[in-house]
């Protein structure tokens, strides 16, 4: 056949790889959008079940895209491809920067939604890099609640007195706390709205043919949280231990461990531990590193994930994201961080 | 290395300029404003 | 002062212009610095202690500070690897030593005459047994009785060579002009008596001073961490249980563990300006990249003086199997450019760093760019040119992957190039740019050329480990070399240092080169 | 926060992209769309040059046939496009040849795309945001010439 081509070709096209990640989704027929934070940041596809981050892959031959005129025997070229698109599928994540925290103070929710202007759920879950079920689990570690079609955050102290609540009902109306009935939960807790009881059961517990089961690690977690957070001065490790140990509702058991709350705590001094909030951390990394090594001189890349890992937006290895703004040092077999 | 194949003596002729080596190691971020 | 630095001094010179207290003062220090490196290294000297149990990776010959001698004594520093992916070295100490041939029948006189002649250098005159190939009746087991001599330190060692050489080669020539003599008689005799049963007089029926009893000298060419490696049963590449008994360290072969340990490998290549049609000229040409893999991860540093744009990260994969992500440092000029990748190679602590043609291109550049903006990089990363104008360090080997193209990859010379080895030993087309186009592109496509240039590091790296990693460290562990010194000998030497190894075993004096 | 959702309805039936069917190598799509791949740059003019023969005249027409899938009308929306003849393609069962310009030979073969490429179209004016993009055709074999030319003979 005669081949021809265009003289100006449309480059209008792209090439995506059909990968197997990707085609599955279009076999159950999920619904598919490109989606991103701005326009100055990257791409994401993102599917019912899954979060795929778009890159470019280059390649140095020539590649035509034609059109094939069987009948008069030619085929005529239109667009020519250096790349194609990469989907690689990636943990998607929900940008809450313009979500508002919501606290008990007495304040109507009317008058809160004036105040501060949540965005609705839909658009959130619309804008976020994120699936449909990526979406709903993180909203739920991100104690996001939906009232009135309104997004908000529930506020830690809001949140640790509901499911102080909900574990004092339980155990007064000695329900099952590994397969307890949410609607018959519901119907004793008087005071609380629904859509909080909703937040925290979907934080706390987990859903299983024979109801709601008590995630008792992730609560121990709360309440060590909920600990550190009451001194705001940095403690002795052992007797943040022992207050932790203490602050577990009546007749509620559970065992602690200091490695879940990485994140949430800096040892300013040896032996010490205090609460430190990653939420109102500079964005920039410059600054957000120079926060951090100001707190605390030297880290482990454990302890230092949850404070930095967000702003690795390009996906790179933790370890050398880190090494852009900071110092990777080995000493020995173990790798300490440190200022540059 | 060029083999060249002109079909006519002007600078528009038609031809291939053979690679050596063929690569698709290299992937980028895109942004974007890149793509849309 | 650089070129003293030489860690692989075969040729035993002297350090000459130096008076004898200022170069042991130097020598001092000189020791010093390197301990000092070693430990910025994490290579801190294990003295006492639990024992230690390590992959001996690296070894070079020292001087100990000593009560014995002021001059020092000799030892060799051993560079271990620890399980738990440590590190740490220790010194064996061990006397030097030559071998002497005496007649027969003075070895007291002859003792007495070495004494006296070398009292300011010799430790201890001891009489060894060895099998002398060069006897005639060798075959039915007659062994040679040779006067050792050993000394403090290699120092010392030489300064006896020294004293010795005019004697021995006065003696030499009285022998070669005897020898003609006596084969003018042509008897049989004559000849078989000259080799051996000499009485006190010469032909001549003159008395024999004992000067004249010492006929040859052996074994005085070893380099000396060979020597302690082949009498000590010591090589790169195998596990030891290292002891330190009242000051005193053993090394004794833990066979259990045959895996070797993982050497921190650093992989780096640089891309220069250049003027068009010539070569890159480090007095007036800048480095306008670094790009390195360390185990496996991909980083680049670009002088923002020259490429025009920051770079952003990217990945450069060219088979699944050889992963490349990179991060990348944007740097705002060349001074900042050497001052990261300097601070870079200290926190990460490579034990091998390797190049592709480093000893003549890469590490030269960098020396001389760090030196213009007034860095030492001896002083920063403890790599320097040696007398053998190759780029060594004492913690850390300087594996230049070239050397094992030429010598054992058994490719045609055209084909010894970086892209071509790449094509055949790893299976991919790695990225080519043309030289000419690479200033030019520092402006024009800077992301193409930073592409080129982690195309080489990764390229670098993968060959090292696929290649030269596993076949370097496997010779290490038979020959009595350091892995330096393994990659960039001639396969002659490697060959020779075999057979010493076997003659010690054996028990058989080696013949002279 | 952009977004643009992706349609690919055009191209469900074909899904799953199992194995391809037998009966001969098929180069192009049910669409009527092909991939060709060279290992090196083509050279093309960017317009038509000025004093052609006749012979290099005729190789140069106007396109303004459809593309057989429902973009044709974008396709042609600016009006008809200049093309021009560049080779010739034979392909004889997995092999393939192309002929470029009237010197060249480049021999090469038909081969399976892993993964398949999705062809999509993104228009890139903010008027057209809210248009979905679609997912036009999915390729899954392309002709390939890896070697060095060859001169005609």
């Amino acid at each position: 056949m005669d081949i021809y081509s265009w003289l100006q070709r449309d480059d209008s096209f792209h090439l995506i790889q059909m990968t197997p990640d990707l085609v599955k989704t279009m076999e159950n027929n999920e619904r598919l959008i490109f989606k991103s934070r701005d326009r100055d940041s990257s791409i994401f596809l993102c599917s019912d079940s899954k979060t795929f981050h778009i890159r470019k892959k280059n390649h140095s031959n020539t590649v035509i895209v034609l059109k094939h005129d069987k009948e008069n025997a030619k085929a005529i070229g239109f667009a020519s491809m250096d790349s194609e698109l990469e989907p690689k599928v990636v943990s998607g994540s929900i940008d809450i920067s313009d979500v508002p925290l919501f606290e008990e103070t007495g304040e109507e929710f009317t008058d809160f939604v004036k105040r501060t202007n949540p965005p609705s759920f839909a658009d959130l879950r619309a804008v976020s890099t994120a699936s449909k079920t990526e979406f709903d689990v993180q909203w739920a570690e991100l104690n996001g609640c939906e009232i009135d079609g309104h997004a908000v955050i529930l506020g830690f102290n809001l949140v640790v007195s509901v499911l102080k609540t909900i574990i004092t009902t339980l155990v007064a109306y000695d329900m099952d706390q590994e397969a307890f009935s949410a609607t018959k939960l519901q119907e004793r807790l008087e005071d609380i709205r629904p859509e909080f009881a909703r937040t925290v059961l979907a934080q706390f517990a987990t859903k299983t043919p024979a109801g709601y089961s008590l995630d008792k690690p992730k609560i121990s977690r709360w309440f060590g949280l909920q600990v550190l957070r009451s001194t705001l001065a940095p403690v002795k490790e052992e007797d943040f231990l022992i207050n932790w140990k203490d602050a577990f509702p009546a007749f509620f058991d559970v065992s602690i461990d200091i490695q879940s709350l990485v994140g949430s705590f800096v040892r300013p001094f040896p032996n010490m531990v205090q609460f430190y909030n990653s939420a109102g951390l500079p964005q920039d990394p410059v600054q957000r590193f120079k926060e951090l090594f100001k707190i605390q001189a030297s880290w482990s890349l454990e302890e230092m994930k949850p404070y930095v890992e967000d702003l690795n937006s390009r996906n790179l290895k933790l370890e050398s994201f880190v090494m852009k703004y900071a110092r990777r040092k080995r000493i020995g077999k173990n790798y300490v961080i440190t200022r540059r | 290395e060029i083999v060249e194949a002109p079909i006519k003596n002007n600078e528009n002729r038609i031809w291939v300029k053979y690679h050596e080596g063929f690569s698709d190691a290299v992937k980028k971020n895109i942004r974007w404003s890149d793509l849309f | 002062r650089r070129e003293e630095r030489n860690y692989n001094d075969f040729s035993g010179k002297r350090q000459d212009g130096l008076s004898k207290a200022s170069s042991l003062q130097a020598k001092f220090q000189a020791v010093e610095n390197i301990d000092r490196i070693d430990s910025v290294f994490e290579f801190n000297r294990y003295e006492s202690g639990p024992k230690k149990i390590g992959w001996l990776v690296n070894m070079h010959a020292t001087t100990v500070k000593s009560s014995e001698s002021v001059s020092g004594v000799s030892g060799v520093d051993y560079y271990f690897l620890d399980e738990e992916g440590g590190n740490f070295k220790a010194t064996v100490k061990y006397d030097p030593y030559f071998l002497l041939i005496c007649k027969e029948t003075m070895f007291a006189e002859a003792e007495e005459f070495l004494r006296k002649k070398l009292d300011t250098c010799l430790k201890k005159i001891s009489r060894v047994e060895k099998e002398d190939l060069s006897l005639p009746n060798h075959l039915i087991g007659l062994n040679r009785t040779l006067l050792k001599l050993s000394f403090h330190s290699v120092s010392d060692l030489l300064e006896a060579r020294r004293i010795m050489n005019p004697i021995l080669d006065a003696n030499k020539k009285a022998t070669e002009t005897k020898s003609v003599y006596s084969l003018s008689e042509l008897s049989y005799n004559n000849i078989l008596k000259s080799n051996g049963d000499d009485d006190y007089e010469d032909q001549k029926g003159r008395l024999m001073d004992a000067s004249e009893a010492l006929e040859d000298i052996r074994e005085y060419d070893v380099p000396y961490h060979v020597r302690v490696s082949i009498d000590k049963d010591i090589r790169v590449g195998k596990w030891y249980i290292v002891e330190a008994t009242d000051g005193e360290v053993n090394l004794i072969p833990d066979d259990k563990r045959i895996a070797f340990a993982d050497p921190v490998v650093l992989a780096f290549d640089i891309e220069t300006t250049k003027a068009p049609l010539k070569f890159p000229d480090s007095s007036v040409d800048q480095i306008m990249m670094i790009s390195y893999m360390i185990d496996g991860e991909g980083f680049l540093i670009t002088n923002r003086e020259i490429i025009s744009q920051d770079i952003e990260d990217f990945e450069y994969t060219p088979k699944p199997e050889y992963p490349g992500l990179f991060a990348i440092f944007n740097e705002k000029d060349e001074k900042a450019l050497i001052e990261r990748f300097f601070e870079h190679i200290r926190d990460a602590k490579p034990t091998v760093i390797a190049t592709f043609n480093g000893d003549f291109f890469d590490w030269p550049f960098v020396e001389a760019r760090a030196a213009y903006h007034d860095i030492d990089m001896f002083e920063e990363i403890g790599f320097a040119k040696d007398s053998e104008g190759e780029y060594k360090s004492t913690y850390c080997a300087h594996m230049d992957c070239y050397r094992w193209v030429k010598r054992d990859s058994y490719l045609p010379q055209g084909s010894q190039g970086l892209k071509a080895v790449t094509t055949v030993k790893l299976g991919y087309n790695p990225t080519e740019l043309d030289p000419e186009l690479m200033t030019p592109y520092a402006i024009e496509k800077p992301q193409v050329l930073s592409e080129y240039s982690v195309s080489d590091a990764v390229a670098t790296y993968y060959l090292y480990y696929k290649y030269v990693h596993p076949f370097i460290f496997s010779l290490c562990t038979i020959i009595p070399l350091n892995p330096d010194e393994v990659l960039r000998k001639g396969t002659g030497t490697l060959c020779e240092m075999l057979l010493m190894v076997q003659a010690y075993q054996g028990g058989i004096l080696l013949p002279n080169k | 926060m952009p977004s643009r959702s992706i349609e690919y309805d055009e191209v469900t039936e074909s899904i799953p992209f199992g194995d391809l069917v037998e009966g001969g190598p098929v180069i192009s799509t049910s669409s009527g769309l092909m991939i060709l791949e060279i290992q090196g740059d083509l050279n093309l003019p960017q317009r038509i040059p000025d004093k052609l023969t006749e012979t290099e005249s005729e190789m140069y027409v106007q396109d303004e046939s459809s593309l057989g899938i429902n973009t044709a009308d974008e396709l042609g929306s600016s009006g008809s496009h200049t093309a021009v003849k560049f080779g010739k393609l034979d392909i004889d069962g997995k092999r393939a040849t192309l002929y470029i310009g009237s010197s060249q030979r480049l021999v090469g073969t038909i081969e399976k795309i892993d993964p398949p490429l999705g062809l999509m179209r993104i228009l890139s004016e903010s008027s057209t945001e809210e248009t979905p993009i679609q997912v036009l055709d999915v390729i899954r074999q392309k002709a390939i010439f890896r070697s060095r030319p060859l001169p005609i003979m």
